[in-house]
Formats: structure tokens, C-alpha cells, sequence
């Protein structure tokens, strides 16, 4: 394996041909994966005893709400990365992740809202974890917003992945405090009824939507990237050859 | 000694330049030269440190600056498009801050000294918003008095002056270099320092 | 070394600064009592809702005003080339970025702790309470300097920088609001504040060793 | 199998507005995602072309 | 006459010019959603509160969102160019003033409206408080705009100008932010908010004839 | 015909000019000329109305401008030291807007011959901010073309052009010079406008 070589592949160039090969795979794998799962959620797994089909709200709410934070940190490790070897493209990967990510927050806050209102009776309640998860649309909106803001592109990275960086080491300082404050002042007016053994079935369920939304993300990040790339890269040698190729 | 080797810049999506070499040794002079745009600045700021060139290095005696930072720091001043003086400050306090601020050992004598040689003696105690463009240069200049620092990079220190400035600040940089001192600096205007004869980098866009 | 002396030139220009643009310190106290009592006319005059409600409020009229007072942490030096200057000094970035929040917050964060009883009283707090709202903006608004400096160094020169930084900031505010006005609240319903207080004091001691390094880091990303 | 028929299956359990609610919207976010990017490739392609096109007259003109 | 043509282009530029500029305008929205949800964190989550407070809060954060957002009324038309040619159209100022001042009000105060109701879900509202708080937020913003854009043309070009306006403005938003507030409050505790909303439209229709002279002649001292 | 009378202009605590007096009639070239800070750009200003001067008037054929005010501006052009071009709009988008706005009837076909007739062919859809300064005064230089204004008020309108552009806008002048038009235009450059003496009105600080 000696012949293989990471430099070549941390190249522009060399990256957008991978990932232009690698994109419909990951969506057709996503879309396979999604209508599996979907088949289990709807198909397979019983009514539960307690929520009735509202719990079927679970099988995309949780698969976002992990995804969302997962790839919060998967950003911020490309952005160390980036900063720490100055290496391009993992800068250009950390900012096609963010719009994905809050999309995804996006839906586990929504999902969540619409699963709170038939079983607390609210909509939205001040826990723990829905204002975790609601700065951490926040801190997502924060990296876009100034990398917006930013017109030279290389600034724009280095700054985007520093409060990636500095966000990730909150985040768990957050999530403690907003612990810390929500369970000090309540008592037990609401808590999630978690149904009390989950049946195997749902779990796999909730799996198989997770590796679709895994699937997803992939898909969406690569295929963003490669605009990324070609509107850094406009002017250079290689997509000038690779456009006139096309023509 | 300062060396720069097989250094490139890239600003937004424009290479300004690559594979540019350069040696500064005691008692040269060595002048910047190009265009608008071309890319001076962005070298001179290169060499301070404050920009990372995109390929290359810069060597201070032999030794890359991000190794010797401090030695190097303290062996340079610069002296960018931007004076650095306060308009909420007097002219006195500026220099006497800008001084203590970057280490150079200098009594309020000194200071004084420093500003009335620049022709300021008599608005050591205006504050520098009721300055004109180029007294305010000469404050930011007036530091190249105090400071003992071996190597001068100057961005265009000859930008709104009159003639009187422009002589005291060639002889001072004159005298610089004749005391073992080395200067890089960027112009647009003529610069004739007696017995020197600069060396020149041009850079084209 | 020089250093040290290095260090008390830099707080002494930072104050002398500040005492010549008085105005702008005095705009930003005025902002938080501005911001503070606009909620008692937003919400009602029901004293037992706004004394429920005071610590909150004073606490996020200090976040509000502390994230305003940004624009004054290195806009200025940045525009006018001092802060190229600092950079090129001989004295280790952090030391200077450290002493200039510093000379920050003595200057927008102390005013706001002096006149936070003033308005914890319009909102009724007990006497206890006030002490405690008083030693958690101690606490509190340094660590609100000091993350907000990230803020503030990475949106230099940025067009529409200003609210920028607040949505870059005020995420990361979180925890000093809930641990400062949850030690108001905790005392007002007699818990205890020492719990509050202690999380905000760690707090406090991350931020002062951790934030330097990344505004330093912010700085050099900006001034390229 | 859980439903006896599509209304049941609508119905859901008298949850429809929730579930339908959940998963509809999140189908159109990720169906609005994927049209966004395509927008973005688009408008990038044309950007890139031009850059290809201008550099093309520009080294003609140098030329000439 | 061409004068509604004018009018027509300019506001087809200032919406042409937001669209480009998409993430000026979104930030402020989001920092309006970030205000709002400091609150909870600040006063507690317990929902009963939260109730009694939504109306309030929610206004009080439209209200500093007004405000920042205020510099981008004239501010980028001043430092470019355009305010001096805009005065020098024939179309009286008056016209093209309240012509721009209604554009900022879609641009930054029609998102505030739609995202309204969601922040006050997020406080517990029930429904019908929910429809007055729109209601009142449809009649009190454009008075925000309209007020606010004396203060943003008297500060053009100043420094510090962004807490300045501040100070400038907030005061004079006070009786809004009762009306509106006070509308809300109304609802819940079941007193109707007629009243409230019709002292908010009396408000509006007098800011909207009076406030363009205003700012016709706060431009001219500014532009000077 | 524009007649200045008695004019005198104040800015801060400084008489930047008094007792001035000027006439400019139809076909006729007005320079206005003064070293830097001499109160050009306040004289341009103020006869537009912008300023309202410390004393004296400004009328136009005959009549105090405020008082004839939309007359007097439909009737005049003025372009000053900001282009007023914005970053975020293409070329054509900001000379469409800012002919809409002055109440110029352009069609689609008119706006793009006047940026074609400046060398901005190729870059209509490029938004400003990717155009060069040189570029960007002559999107706003192309608005004269359309305008079909009487007088122009111009201030140093030759600042960062070309060669070409500096014949382009020169020819322009005497085109309306020669069709009836008048002008008052500030520079530091030499103009020549071939068969137009301008008369100059000069500034002393
Ligand atoms: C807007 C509202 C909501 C938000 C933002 C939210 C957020 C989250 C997050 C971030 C997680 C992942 C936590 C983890 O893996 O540790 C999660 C998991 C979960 N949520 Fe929610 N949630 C919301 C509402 C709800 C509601 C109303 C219910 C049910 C009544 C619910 C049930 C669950 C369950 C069962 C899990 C999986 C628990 C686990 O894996 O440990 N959520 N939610
Ligand atoms: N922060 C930046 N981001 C993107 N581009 C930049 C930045 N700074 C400078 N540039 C570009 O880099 C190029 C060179 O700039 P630089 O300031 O080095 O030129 P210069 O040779 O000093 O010109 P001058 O003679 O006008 O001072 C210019 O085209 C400029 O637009
Ligand atoms: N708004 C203002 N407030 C106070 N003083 C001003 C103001 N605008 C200009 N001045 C002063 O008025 C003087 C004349 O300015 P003006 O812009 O008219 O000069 P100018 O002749 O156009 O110079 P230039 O050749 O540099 O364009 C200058 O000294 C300037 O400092
Ligand atoms: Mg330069
Ligand atoms: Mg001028």
C-alpha cells in the first residue's frame, strides 16, 4: 500500500474527479437505505402501547439529532486539520459540512417540536437537551454566517475553522450547563417518555435511518465540495483543461 | 543577515509573485519596486512575519524567523501604510507609548528629542487629530530615531511629505546603514541616499 | 526583562484611551440601563413577576451591553495599524492580548457591575440577592471579555461585523448567563449560591488560560 | 403489517398531522438541499466557463 | 410624471441589493431568535413564567433587532455615493425617504413578524396571544424603521455610531414597545388588546406622516 | 444660464473662499482649480445645493435654485468623488438603477450601448466589486451619455482612468459643450478639449 498516496488525494484536482465518482454512490445508497428503513418504520415496527404512531416521529428525529452533532464535531476535526497542517481542502470539506449540519439540526428541532406537542402537551419546552441542541443551531448559523461575511477565501477558512474549533470546546461546557440549570429549577412536570424497552425492531430501525442520514450527509458534503472547489479554483490550469475536455 | 527564498504570496485568487529571492546583508539598501497592486506591501509584510507566504521561507541569520521570533522582533522595526498614531493622543504620547510598547529604552528627553527633530518641537502636546497627513507620518517616523533596531522595513515612508522631511529621513536612513544597519523599503517616489547605491527588487503584476 | 513594563504602558494607553473617549464607555453604561428597564415596561409592573425575573435581566442587559462594547476591543488599532504593531512586538501576543481585555473590561465591565445594584433594586431584589448579582458580574464579565475578544478579533474589518459578533458571541455567552443569573435566582429562593458561583469561578479560570491563545490565533488569521 | 388500508395508514392513529408533519417536511428540506446544490454546480459551472472563455480572449489579446 | 417609476426602481434596487447581500439580513433575524432565547436561560425555565413574560420579551428583542439593523438603512448609501445622488433627484426626499424606509422594513422587519409566532410557541403562548403578538408586531414595526431611521441619518459617518443610535433610539421606542407588549399581556390575562392595537395604529399612522420630514432634514445636516 | 454670487463657504473653523463670483452660460467650460483642501469639492457641492453656503447665492437662469429645485436637478448631472457604484450590483444593474432613479429614460438597449461605449462590453453581468477602479468610475462616467441633462457638474472626473477613457470623456465634454450643454468640472489633470478655451476659476487656501 506504500504506492498510495495521501498527498495526491488531499489535492483539489485529484479530489473533485474522486468525489464526483464517489457522489451518486452515496445517494443511491442513501435512498436505498431510506426507503429500508422507511419500510421498517412504518411497516414493521408495532404501535406503541403508550404514544400510539406518534413515535413514529422517532425514526427520523433521532437520526437527525445524532447526525447534527456528529457532524458538528466531524467539522470541527477537519478544521483542526486544516489549521494545524494548512492543508485547503479540509477547510473547503469543514464548510461544506455546516449547511448539512443545520439542516439536520434543523429537522431533529422540528421533528421534536412536532413529537412534544401530542405528548407533553408543548411544543417546545426548556430541557436540557432541546436548548442544547437549539444553540447548537445556533453555533452551525455562527460558522456559516461569518464565512459569508468573509470575501477572501483564505481568511474565510482559517476563520470559519477556528470557531468551529472554539465551538466544539463548548459545546460540551453547554450542554453540562444547561443540565445543570434546567434540573435545578424543575421539578418532574415533563420528562421524555421513553417507551420502556425498546423493541429490537425499532432500534434497527432507527440504525438503518441513522446510515441513510450518514449516507446523506456524505452525499450532500461531497457533491457541495466540488462546487466549492471549482469556484476556488475557477482560474486554475487543470479546470480550464478539465472544462475544454467537456465542451 | 535576512534572506527570503523561493518565496510566493497569494492574495485572493492572484499569485502577486514566486520563486523570489532576495539577500539583505549589514549596510545594504534594498528598494521594492512595481506597480500598483503588484504586491510590495504584501511582500514587506511577508518578510515582517505578519503574512505566511503560500511557499518559502525567510531566514534571519541563517535561521527561519518563526524560530527566532522574539530575537527577530526585536532586531526590526516596521512601518506600514498605516502610521499606528492615535488621534486621541498627543504627538509626545504616541511615540513615547509606540516606544514602550515595543521595548526601546528611551527617557522623556529622548522622546522629545526625537519629535523636535522631526520639526514638531512645538506640537509635542496637540493631539494628533488636529495633526496634518504628513506630520502625523513624522510622528510615526520620529521611531526610527529611538529605535535600535538593526533591520528597517518600510512601506512607503516617503508618502506625504515635503521636501525638508523627505532629506531628514534619507540621511537618517543613510546614516542607518552606514552604522552597519540594513533597510528594505517600498516607494513610488525617487530615492537618493548619498554614497548608497540600493539595490533593486522589481516585481512585476 | 521588560515585559512587565511593556505590559503597564500597554494598560496605561489602553485607560488613558478610554479616559479621552469617556463618551463611548458612558454610551454603553447607558445602553445597559436602557436595555434593563425596558423590560419592566415590557413585561408589566407585577412586582413579584420582575423580582422572579431581575437577576435574568440585569444578566442578559450585561451580556447585550458587553457584546456592543466589542466594536472598541481592536477595531481602532486595527484600522489605525497599532495592532500590527503589537504584533511585531518582541512580547509574546498572548501576554498583551491578555492585558489589553483586561484594560477592556476594567473599563466596560466594571461600570456595569457598579451599576447593576441600582437596577437589581428596580426590579426588588432583596439585599442578599444584590451581593450576589454583584459578585457574579464580577465573576461573569471578564469570562464575557474574554470569549467575546475571539469574537471581536475574528470579525475585524468584516462588513455588518457588528451583529456578526453577537451571533458569534452570544451561543458561547450561554453558560455565564445561566451559572451568573442562576446564582441570583438560586439566593432569591434561598438555596444558595455558592454552587453558581463556583461553576462560574472555573469558568472564569478556563476562559483566562484558554482565550488568549485563540484570540491570538484569530488576530494573526485577520491581519493576513 | 400494522395497516388495514390507506386511510389508516393517513390516519395515523389520529397522529397524522404530526408524523406527516415530520417526515414531509423533512423530505422537502432534503429535496430543497439537493435543489439548492444543483443551483449552486450550475451557477459555478457558468462562472468557471467564463473564467476559461476570458482567459482564452485575454491570452489572444496578449498574443496579438 | 415619472415619479412612481422612480419609486418602483428604487425599491426594486434596495430588494435586488438585500437578496445579494442575504446574510446581512438573515443574521439579524437570527439574532433576534438568539436575544429571545437568552431570556429563558437568563429567568428559568419554568413555563408559567415564561408565559407571562413572552409578549415582552419577544418585543424587547424586536426591538434591538430594529435598532442594529439600522445601520444598514443609509449607512452603505452614504459611504458610496448614492444618498447625494438621491438627494439631487428630482423626486422630492421626502418620497424616496419613506420609499427606502418601507424597503428596510421588508427587508428587516417582515422576517421579525414570521418568526415571531415561533419564538412564542418557544415561551408557551397560547394561540390567540400568538395571533395579537403578529398583529402588534405588523403595526409596531414599521414605526421601528420609521423612528429608527431619524437616529441612523442623524449618526451617518460618525464613529461609535452604532451604540450612539442606540441611545438615540431606544427611548423614543418606548411607547411601542408598551403597546405592543402591552397588547400581548392583555390577550393572556383576557382584557382584550383593541385598545393597545389601536393606540399602536394611531402611532403608526402619525410616525409614518411625520418622521419622513424628519429625516429629509436629519440627511441634509448629515450630508453636508 | 448658472450664475455663483458673493459666495463663501465655511467648513469647520477655516474660510475656505468668500466674495466668489462666477457666471457660466451655455457652451461654456467652467475649471475650477486650487491645491488640495483649496475647497473645490465644497464649491461643486454647493452650487448642486448640497451645501448650503455661509453667504451668497446660486441661481439658475435667473432664479434662486431652491427655488426652482426639481427644475434645477432635472436639469443637472453631478458626479462626485464616490462613484456611487454599488459593490453587490452588476454593471448594467447599477447604471439601469441609477438612471431609473434620476428619472432618465434608458431602455435595456441604451443603458448597454452607453457601458459598451466605455469599454464595459464584455463585463455587464460582472458584479462591481470584480471591477477595477479604472472600471468602475467609467460605469459611472456612462451615465452622462444617457443623461440628458444641460449641465454637468463633474468632480475630478479624470481620477484613475486611461488613456482611452481620458480621450473618451474629454470628447464627450466638448460634444455637449459644442450642442449647448455647459459644464463645471474640477481636476488636477491637464484637460484639452479641442475647440473649447475653458475658463478657470482659481482657489487659493
Ligand atoms: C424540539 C424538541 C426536541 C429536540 C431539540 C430534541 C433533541 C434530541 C437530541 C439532541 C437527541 C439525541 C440525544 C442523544 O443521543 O443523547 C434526542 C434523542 C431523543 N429524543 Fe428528542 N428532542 C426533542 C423532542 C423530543 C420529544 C418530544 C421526544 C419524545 C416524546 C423525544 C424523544 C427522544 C428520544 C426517545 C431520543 C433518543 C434517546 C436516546 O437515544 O437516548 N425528543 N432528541
Ligand atoms: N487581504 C487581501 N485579500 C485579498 N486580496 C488582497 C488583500 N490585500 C491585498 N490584496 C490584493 O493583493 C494585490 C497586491 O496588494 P499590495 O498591497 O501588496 O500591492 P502594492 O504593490 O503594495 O500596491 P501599492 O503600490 O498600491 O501599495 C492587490 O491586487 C490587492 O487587491
Ligand atoms: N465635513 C467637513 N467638516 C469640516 N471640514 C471639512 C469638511 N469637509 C471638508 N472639510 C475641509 O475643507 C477643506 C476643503 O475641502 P475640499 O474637499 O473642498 O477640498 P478640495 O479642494 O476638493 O481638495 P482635493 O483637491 O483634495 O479634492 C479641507 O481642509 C477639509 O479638511
Ligand atoms: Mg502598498
Ligand atoms: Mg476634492
Amino acid at each position: 500500500m506504500s504506492v498510495f498516496n495521501w498527498y495526491k488525494f488531499s489535492s483539489p484536482a485529484t479530489f473533485y474527479t474522486l468525489a464526483g465518482k464517489l457522489v451518486p454512490w452515496f445517494y443511491a445508497a442513501a435512498i436505498l437505505l431510506c426507503v429500508v428503513g422507511l419500510y421498517i418504520s412504518f411497516f414493521m415496527a408495532p404501535t406503541d402501547f403508550q404514544q400510539g404512531e406518534a413515535y413514529r416521529i422517532i425514526f427520523i428525529h433521532v437520526p437527525a439529532a445524532w447526525m447534527s452533532m456528529f457532524i458538528y464535531i466531524v467539522m470541527a476535526g477537519w478544521a483542526a486539520i486544516g489549521l494545524a497542517f494548512n492543508t485547503r481542502l479540509s477547510f473547503m470539506m469543514a464548510s461544506a459540512l455546516a449547511p448539512t449540519g443545520a439542516m439536520l439540526t434543523f429537522v431533529s428541532l422540528w421533528t421534536g417540536a412536532l413529537w412534544g406537542k401530542p405528548m407533553w402537551g408543548a411544543w417546545w419546552v426548556w430541557d436540557a437537551r432541546l436548548t442544547s441542541e437549539l444553540i447548537l443551531f445556533f453555533l452551525y448559523l455562527g460558522f456559516m454566517a461569518l464565512q459569508a461575511a468573509i470575501d477572501d477565501p483564505r481568511r474565510a477558512d482559517r476563520a470559519g475553522a477556528l470557531i468551529a474549533l472554539v465551538g466544539v470546546i463548548n459545546v460540551p461546557i453547554i450542554y453540562f450547563s444547561v443540565k445543570w440549570w434546567n434540573t435545578l429549577h424543575q421539578g418532574a412536570s415533563v420528562s421524555m417518555t421513553k417507551s420502556s424497552s425498546m423493541a429490537s425492531i425499532m432500534l434497527i430501525g432507527m440504525l438503518v435511518m441513522a446510515l441513510a442520514a450518514w449516507m446523506y450527509a456524505i452525499a450532500a458534503s461531497l457533491s457541495r465540495v466540488r462546487s466549492i472547489i471549482l469556484e476556488r479554483e475557477r482560474n486554475a490550469q487543470w479546470v480550464a483543461q478539465m472544462l475544454e475536455a467537456e465542451l | 543577515m535576512l534572506e527570503g527564498k523561493n518565496l510566493a504570496c497569494v492574495r485572493g485568487e492572484r499569485t502577486l509573485f514566486d520563486h523570489l529571492n532576495f539577500t539583505l546583508n549589514a549596510g545594504e539598501l534594498l528598494l521594492v519596486q512595481g506597480a500598483n497592486g503588484s504586491g510590495k506591501t504584501s511582500l514587506l509584510r511577508t518578510v515582517c512575519g505578519l503574512l505566511t507566504p503560500e511557499f518559502g521561507e525567510i531566514l534571519w541569520d541563517g535561521e527561519k524567523i518563526g524560530a527566532v521570533r522574539e530575537d527577530y522582533q526585536a532586531a526590526m522595526v516596521f512601518l506600514g501604510h498605516a502610521p499606528a498614531v492615535k488621534d486621541d493622543l498627543t504627538a509626545f504620547e504616541n511615540l513615547d507609548f509606540s516606544c514602550r510598547l515595543a521595548g526601546i529604552e528611551a527617557s522623556r528627553e529622548d522622546v522629545k528629542g526625537a519629535l523636535g527633530h522631526f520639526g514638531l518641537g512645538h506640537c509635542l502636546e496637540l493631539p494628533a487629530k488636529s495633526l496634518s497627513q504628513g506630520q502625523r507620518r513624522r510622528v510615526a517616523l520620529a521611531r526610527l530615531l529611538l529605535a535600535k533596531a538593526k533591520l528597517w522595513i518600510l512601506d512607503e515612508p516617503l508618502v506625504a511629505l515635503d521636501q525638508a522631511a523627505l532629506h531628514l529621513v534619507q540621511t537618517l536612513i543613510g546614516d542607518h546603514l552606514q552604522s552597519g544597519g540594513m533597510a528594505l523599503l517600498t516607494t513610488h517616489q525617487m530615492v537618493s541616499i548619498p554614497g548608497i547605491e540600493p539595490r533593486v527588487l522589481q516585481l512585476t503584476p | 526583562m521588560t515585559m512587565p513594563q511593556t505590559l503597564i504602558a500597554l494598560l496605561r494607553r489602553e485607560l488613558t484611551l478610554a479616559m479621552r473617549r469617556r463618551g463611548d464607555v458612558l454610551t454603553i453604561l447607558f445602553f445597559f440601563v436602557i436595555v434593563a428597564s425596558l423590560f419592566p415596561l415590557g413585561v408589566g409592573p407585577d412586582p413579584k413577576v420582575l423580582r422572579l425575573m431581575g437577576g435574568g435581566v440585569v444578566w442578559v442587559a450585561a451580556l447585550l451591553a458587553a457584546m456592543l462594547s466589542l466594536g472598541r476591543l481592536f477595531a481602532n488599532d486595527y484600522a489605525d495599524g497599532t495592532l500590527e504593531q503589537l504584533i511585531l512586538t518582541p512580547t509574546p501576543p498572548v501576554v498583551w492580548i491578555l492585558c489589553k481585555i483586561i484594560a477592556h473590561w476594567l473599563v466596560s465591565g466594571v461600570p456595569l457591575i457598579l451599576m447593576a445594584p441600582v437596577l437589581g433594586v428596580q426590579f426588588g431584589l432583596p439585599a442578599d440577592a444584590l451581593w450576589v448579582l454583584v459578585f457574579s458580574l464580577l465573576l461573569g464579565t471578564p469570562v464575557l471579555s474574554l470569549i467575546g475578544a475571539i469574537g471581536a478579533a475574528l470579525t475585524l474589518g468584516l462588513r455588518g461585523g457588528g451583529v456578526l459578533v453577537s451571533l458569534l458571541v452570544l451561543p458561547l455567552y450561554i453558560p455565564v448567563l445561566i451559572f451568573g443569573a442562576g446564582a441570583v435566582d438560586s439566593t432569591i429562593s434561598g438555596l444558595g449560591a455558592e454552587a453558581h458561583l463556583s461553576l462560574l469561578g472555573g469558568i472564569l479560570i478556563l476562559a483566562f488560560m484558554l482565550t488568549p491563545w485563540a484570540v491570538a490565533a484569530a488576530l494573526r488569521i485577520s491581519i493576513e | 403489517m400494522n395497516w388495514n388500508g390507506w386511510s389508516e395508514f393517513i390516519h395515523m392513529g389520529g397522529y397524522a398531522l404530526y408524523v406527516w408533519g415530520s417526515f414531509g417536511v423533512t423530505a422537502i428540506l432534503i429535496a430543497g438541499e439537493i435543489l439548492l446544490l444543483r443551483v449552486r454546480r450550475k451557477q459555478v459551472l457558468k462562472l468557471a466557463l467564463r473564467a476559461v472563455q476570458y482567459g482564452k480572449v485575454k491570452n489572444d489579446e496578449d498574443a496579438a
